[in-house]
């Protein structure tokens, strides 16, 4: 009881008591920000792991590019840096991996497997979910914080292991795991330790999803504000919600799944070593018995409702941004609630379009292409809602909006690009090739990134009290937008001539292929000219934070309630209780002065 | 700062926030366990009729896993038990019935414990040509080709509880003496004693019923130990709340009762975990 | 030109390893297949590997005289105290897809050095039974890679899944003392000091190895070895 | 046209030119779609930015226009599916030819080759069995098996006659594989402990690449193998130039 009155009049009138509070918030620092529990902290914790994890994944896309753009030639500087990084941390790791600056085959597969990993579970879920979610959802619905505040951050922390176990795995002996983000057994139980790191790290960025997802899910229904009822959420918050239980229930068959393949190489189970399993020449030991296709399964059952998670929430973010600087209410809101829910409902019944070749009968195929094909009506619905969003408006082109136009084409791409690859026949030629390649990068990366990146320019003034440099902002969005198209466009191509994805050597091993792998070389260009357009961002992030134009608390004249909060909030998010007395984007409302009329006000 | 609806229900939703944390988490332990079951229907259909890796039906000592099944039941009435005490403000009643709540749950482990230890000392020898051989072996049992006779078996029984042998590389086994397992039907005590040799060309592997013996143990030892697992953190939380967790009862006592009764949903999941892996994995 | 390189590699071998008890005497002998082996089998190179001409496999590799070429000769037992491993690393060398030399000794704790002289990856897959496994990639021209092994272990085998008929042998011996034999199934070991040995000679495709006692008294003593080929 | 346009690969199987012409459909149509989207976007832009409109119409569109599209959308793909994509993949794993009508081959991958094996003159296969795989006997084939003697054992160059369909039996030794010639617009899996049939009927000769399409290893991207179509009499040179495997199963060892 003592602790409770302390806190509620912390500010302590009488001079005897000073002393004591100052000394109080020194020791507090750690707990203030290290191991804190408000959520606006934990959403920055989330926002600068995902930012480092998202770089470094980056990073080990850009020295993959290189070995694609000039196969076996030296990587010029970079190459033996890394070789002796490796060398220092695990004895002839170094030799193995990246002799004189070239790279091997293994370390290839180790880049590949970790670029997907990192970008997947440590930098976009992070990212979209933990710190969008966490730093938005509650100010969004006028909460003073998460409905547990401790799980919030033991959420995090789940996470930082997770990412520190994925990091060390690079430096155990046989580096890192090479089977691919999917991990597909037999390969994953057959492969070297770092695979057995891999599935200890996903354990944890499990644990840390799941922690979050109850969290979220038990926000958004518990914390609402008064007022704020399910059809006056902003698109955001439905998005968070359904991002969430995807997670939850999506989340636990792969850790199942990880169990049992930690099992298969701890312990010698067999769950997905079949019997008659021939190991370098020589009939396993295993009992046998299990099924390699049980793996696929079960990874598949979250692989695609993940797909979801990633982009959910960047739609989103799109949708905020687009509806403030429009200055018009969203076109079909309902419709889009309702589309974001039968998404996330229909995202678990499409998992085996990942399977297609697996030797799948009539009707099982049937069936998800049926699904597959149906789950792209919400996608376009979603889509054209955005779209239309834009007819009637009165069109702000600063930098959220930019990014926020440039996701809805590049999506599209992304969305289109997927119908060839719904039909099971189809993939009897596209499969595992780089048009797969290029469509799932058109959804993740110059997609949901670009609706992340309108996020922080749109949110960031929020956070910091603080604008970001609006010239540099349009630099960073004409730079990655054309980048992302210079990337990512001839991998279509590259996909039509047949080049598979996963070749070490680009596939100069085939002659089909040299017509088309001309192209790597300008492809790599691109993404390392994507890496200079990042600078002017990382620049401007952090010293705007000191430097940038002070604004008022709702610099955008937006509507939604976290702009009826100080910037930056304090613990508690606001000063009285806000209350919600209409829907989220009153934009432009006929007879009222203001071209914006904000959730919490009365008249 | 105060949270709201940490201990009075909100309006519209009729809920206090840790009991809607309760049940989303529970229903991704439902799938987590539903992906596990899954997995044990997959495995036992896609069983072999004959052979070594036939699924074993009524291999489990069922009487003690009812016994096992009623202890859990019988925590999962006491910690109704418990959390009514606190209902009706009677801290003494709830402490004796979370105390045997508690132990009931330790007798579950230390029973589960035994019956794998049962398993870990038990040998198959499969053969080449397909039969196995199960029984009991002493580490000296074991005679390798080169040197002397090693603690070879739980050595590698760490690693991966299998034996390398028969035309392999790594087969090092001159010969095993194992004692067989009475054949059904016949008298128990004879049998056990005539230990039979076999030849290490002869032998494909031989493992312990381990988790690595054959995909039905795989299974069997996967579910029940992440269950144990929840069990065990089961107990910890019961046991936060009956010892340092009672403080809170002289402060807040509503949200002691509250953290109680999540504490019990919890519980009773768990046991309902049981009352699903009983019949599946000792019955069927 | 294989030959060659091996003859080669294998003197500089045994040259290294053998100074440090130049004391004594020394084993010299011949070990020779009695009987016909079975044919050796054309391997079909794929293209990148077309440099080198047709080739067979060369499991049983037997002059005129009836010499076993491809014969680890080593001391198994005998000697008083362990020597320490040599500084030199030993060297196997692909090249023209086929490993050269096809049979290697290298001792206890020495390095060895695995080169790829092809413009075609090749993988070395080793599959000890005693020691650590590895299975390490060489995509380019002039990758090297360093192993040691840490348990005698008679032979550990290489071989490459990129090139299945890619296949070499490493004995993995305690002591400095071990010889390859060459073309003409000639084998010598220099430098042992005095003392009554177990001498073994294994060859990778003929089982069990064989052994004998000799007693070494200052001075070169003979030992030959016969071995019968398979299917006689 | 369009697909000609992207850089597809010539097609040499029967049932090629069916599923390009079905990529070709959905290649336009998604590009009506998105040219459809782009030019409203585009213009959207341009008329309502603003500079040139400074007030928001707080109605936004009114008509249906985007409902009817939507639905034109879905009748479209429903006609993909139920008239292309459905009968299609029936067509490739219900109507399997007859064995005797077609060239049966079996083939066992492996890191990283594809070992394939032909029944030989009586056109039996021998029997294979995990046990019996040694160094010698890489695939494990029964020496005792008087069937498998005839068999013919080669690796990574498949040679198949013109005018005949070919029925592959997949499997893999270790771990998941893909086989994929892109030229027969065939792609498939090869799961180890799995059989799976597949086929198709080349109407062109000459040499085709077969690629992995799974990740299978550090030589994953060197699993290259080929497919030969010969005309049927220089098949049946091939063929007869060809000794039999016997129990040896083609390994080096």
């Amino acid at each position: 009881m003592e602790a409770t009155v302390h806190d509620q009049h912390g500010h302590a009138t009488d001079h005897a008591h000073d002393a004591h509070h100052e000394e109080h918030k020194e020791l507090s620092f750690f707990w203030k920000y290290i191991f804190a529990t408000d959520h606006k902290v934990i959403g920055m914790q989330y926002l600068f792991t995902g930012l480092i994890f998202l770089l470094f994944g980056f990073c080990l896309m850009m020295m993959m590019r290189w070995q694609l753009a000039y196969p076996g030639k030296p990587m010029p500087v970079v190459g033996n840096l890394v070789c002796s990084a490796l060398n220092m941390a695990c004895k002839g790791l170094g030799d193995e991996s990246m002799q004189g600056g070239v790279m091997s085959p293994a370390f290839y597969n180790s880049l590949g497997a970790m670029h997907g990993t990192i970008m997947i579970f440590l930098g976009v879920v992070p990212l979209a979910f933990g710190a969008f979610g966490n730093f938005v959802v509650p100010l969004q619905i006028g909460a003073v914080d998460m409905a547990f505040p401790r799980i919030n951050a033991a959420s995090y922390w789940s996470l930082f292991v997770g990412g520190i176990v994925m990091f060390v795995s690079f430096f155990v002996p046989g580096g890192a795991a090479s089977s691919g983000w999917t991990s597909y057994s037999p390969l994953a139980g057959i492969a070297t330790t770092g695979q057995t790191l891999w599935l200890v790290g996903m354990i944890f960025l499990i644990t840390s999803s799941l922690l979050g997802a109850v969290n979220f899910i038990t926000t958004i229904i518990q914390l609402r504000a008064p007022g704020m009822t399910w059809m006056r959420l902003p698109f955001f918050v439905w998005a968070q919600f359904v991002t969430g239980f995807l997670l939850l229930l999506a989340f636990p068959p792969l850790e199942a799944a990880g169990v049992m393949q930690l099992m298969d190489r701890l312990a010698g189970t067999s769950f997905f070593l079949p019997s008659g399993l021939v190991v370098t020449g020589m009939p396993s030991v295993v009992s046998g018995g299990g099924s390699p296709l049980l793996w696929q399964h079960l990874f598949w059952f979250l692989g695609h409702p993940e797909v979801y998670v990633l982009i959910l929430p960047a739609m989103g973010i799109v949708c905020e941004v687009i509806a403030c600087n429009t200055r018009k209410p969203i076109w079909g809101y309902r419709s889009l609630v309702f589309s974001v829910l039968f998404l996330g409902f229909l995202s678990f019944v499409v998992w085996a379009h990942h399977m297609y070749m697996t030797g799948m009968g009539q009707k099982i195929s049937t069936f998800f292409q049926t699904t597959t094909v149906i789950i792209s009506v919400p996608s376009v619905i979603i889509l054209s809602a955005l779209f239309i969003s834009l007819w009637g408006g009165s069109i702000r082109f600063n930098t959220p909006m930019l990014f926020a136009l440039g996701f809805l084409p590049m999506f599209g791409i992304g969305g289109l690009t997927g119908l060839p690859l719904a039909f099971n026949a189809i993939d009897l030629y596209l499969h595992d090739s780089y048009y797969v390649i290029a469509h799932f990068h058109y959804v993740v990366a110059p997609g949901t990134l670009f609706g992340l990146f309108a996020g922080i320019y749109h949110w960031y003034p929020k956070a910091t009290g603080r604008m970001m440099n609006e010239c540099w902002g349009k630099v960073h969005f004409w730079g990655s937008f054309v980048c992302m198209n210079g990337i990512f466009m001839p991998m279509f191509l590259q996909g039509m001539a047949g080049v598979g994805r996963r070749w070490y050597d680009g596939g100069q091993t085939y002659e089909f292929a040299q017509g088309v792998i001309h192209s790597n070389v300008g492809i790599s260009m691109s993404a390392w000219a994507l890496a200079l357009f990042q600078i002017p961002f990382i620049i401007n992030f952090f010293w705007s934070i000191r430097h940038g134009k002070k604004v008022s608390d709702n610099p955008w004249e937006a509507t939604t309630i976290e702009w009826a909060a100080p910037s930056p909030p304090p613990h508690g998010n606001f000063v009285e209780t806000p209350e919600a007395y209409r829907g989220p984007y009153e934009y432009s409302v006929p007879g009222h002065p203001k071209d914006f009329t904000p959730q919490s006000q009365t008249a | 700062m105060d949270i709201p609806y940490t201990v009075l229900p909100r309006k519209d939703t009729g809920l206090w926030n840790a009991k809607v944390g309760i049940w989303l988490f529970l229903a991704s332990e439902v799938m987590l366990f539903g992906a596990l079951f899954s997995t044990y229907i997959l495995l036992r259909v896609n069983s072999p009729e004959t052979g070594a890796l036939k699924w074993p039906h009524h291999l489990l000592n069922v009487p003690i896993g009812t016994f096992n099944t009623g202890v859990l039941i019988f925590s999962s009435i006491t910690v109704i038990l418990a959390w009514a005490s606190l209902v009706l403000k009677n801290l003494k009643a709830f402490k004796w019935w979370m105390g045997i709540t508690i132990l009931c749950g330790l007798a579950f482990l230390g029973i589960k414990s035994r019956e794998y230890y049962q398993k870990f000392t038990h040998y198959g020898v499969f053969l080449r040509d397909g039969t196995v051989i199960t029984g009991h072996m002493k580490n000296e049992d074991v005679k390798l080709k080169e040197g002397e006779v090693t603690r070879y078996i739980s050595n590698l029984q760490v690693v991966n509880g299998v034996v390398n042998a028969g035309p392999m590389k790594g087969s090092e086994i001159e010969h095993v003496m194992i004692a067989p397992d009475a054949p059904a039907g016949h008298g128990h005590e004879a049998a056990e004693h005539k230990a039979e040799k076999i030849e290490g060309k002869d032998i494909a592997r031989i493992a312990s019923y381990g988790p690595w013996y054959s995909p039905y143990f795989a299974i069997y030892f996967t579910l029940t130990g992440l269950h144990a697992i929840h069990v065990f953190g089961g107990m910890v939380v019961n046991t936060f709340m009956w010892g340092p967790g009672t403080k809170m009862y002289f402060t807040n006592p509503q949200r002691f009762t509250n953290r109680v009764e999540v504490a019990g949903l919890f519980w009773h999941f768990v046991d309902l975990v049981w009352i699903f892996l009983f019949p599946v994995l000792y019955l069927l | 030109m294989s030959t060659k390189t091996f003859l080669s590699i294998a003197s500089a071998t045994l040259l290294f390893a053998a100074p440090v008890f130049a004391a004594g005497g020394g084993i010299a002998g011949k070990v020779t297949l009695s009987g016909k082996p079975p044919a050796e089998k054309p391997i079909k190179f794929l293209p990148e590997c077309k440099a080198h001409g047709d080739a067979t496999t060369t499991h049983y590799v037997v002059d005129a005289s009836g010499g076993l070429a491809n014969v680890l000769v080593y001391v198994k037992s005998g000697l008083a105290q362990k020597a320490a491993a040599p500084t030199e690393a030993a060297v196997i060398d692909q090249s023209c897809c086929l490993y050269h030399p096809y049979v290697l000794g290298v001792q206890v704790g020495q390095k060895l050095v695995i080169q790829n002289s092809d413009d075609t990856m090749h993988n070395v897959n080793a599959t000890p039974s005693k020691n650590e496994g590895f299975n390490i990639p060489q995509a380019t021209k002039g990758t090297k890679n360093e192993k040691t092994f840490a348990k005698p272990e008679v032979f550990v085998k290489l071989s490459c899944n990129v090139h299945p008929w890619m296949f070499a042998y490493v004995g993995v011996v305690e002591n400095p003392y071990f010889a390859v034999t060459g073309a003409d199934g000639s084998f010598k070991i220099p430098g042992l000091p005095d003392g009554e040995y177990v001498l073994a000679a294994a060859h990778p495709k003929i089982q069990p190895e064989q052994t004998a006692k000799v007693k070494v008294a200052g001075g070169e003593v003979k030992q030959d070895f016969t071995f019968k080929a398979p299917g006689n | 046209m369009i697909n000609k346009y992207l850089g597809i690969i010539e097609n040499a199987s029967k049932h090629g030119p069916a599923i390009d012409g079905m990529l070709e459909a959905v290649h336009w149509f998604m590009l009506a779609l998105f040219i459809g989207w782009t030019a409203f976007f585009i213009y959207t832009l341009l008329r309502f930015r603003r500079s040139k409109s400074p007030k928001a119409d707080y109605v936004g569109v009114t008509s249906h226009n985007s409902t009817y599209a939507e639905i034109l959308v879905g009748i479209i793909e429903a006609i993909l599916l139920i008239c292309f994509a459905f009968p299609l993949w029936g067509k490739q794993v219900n109507e399997f030819p007859q064995e005797k009508d077609a060239t049966v081959v079996r083939i066992i991958a492996e890191q990283f080759a594809w070992n394939i094996r032909y029944p030989g003159a009586d056109a039996e296969f021998g029997k294979q069995d995990i046990n019996l795989v040694s160094s010698e006997n890489p695939l494990g084939c029964d020496p005792n098996d008087a069937k498998g003697k005839d068999d013919i054992a080669v690796l990574n160059e498949m040679h198949v006659p013109l005018g005949k369909p070919v029925i592959i039996f997949l499997s893999s030794k270790d771990v998941i594989h893909s086989f994929c010639v892109r030229q027969m617009r065939m792609t498939q899996d090869a799961i180890p402990g799995m059989v799976i049939p597949l086929w198709f009927e080349p109407i062109k000769t000459g040499k085709f690449e077969i690629a992995c399409a799974q990740l299978c290893g550090m030589g994953h991207y060197k699993m290259r193998g080929l497919l030969i179509v010969d005309s049927p009499a220089d098949y049946d040179k091939w063929l007869k130039a060809q000794a039999p495997a016997g129990s040896g199963g083609g390994g080096y060892d």
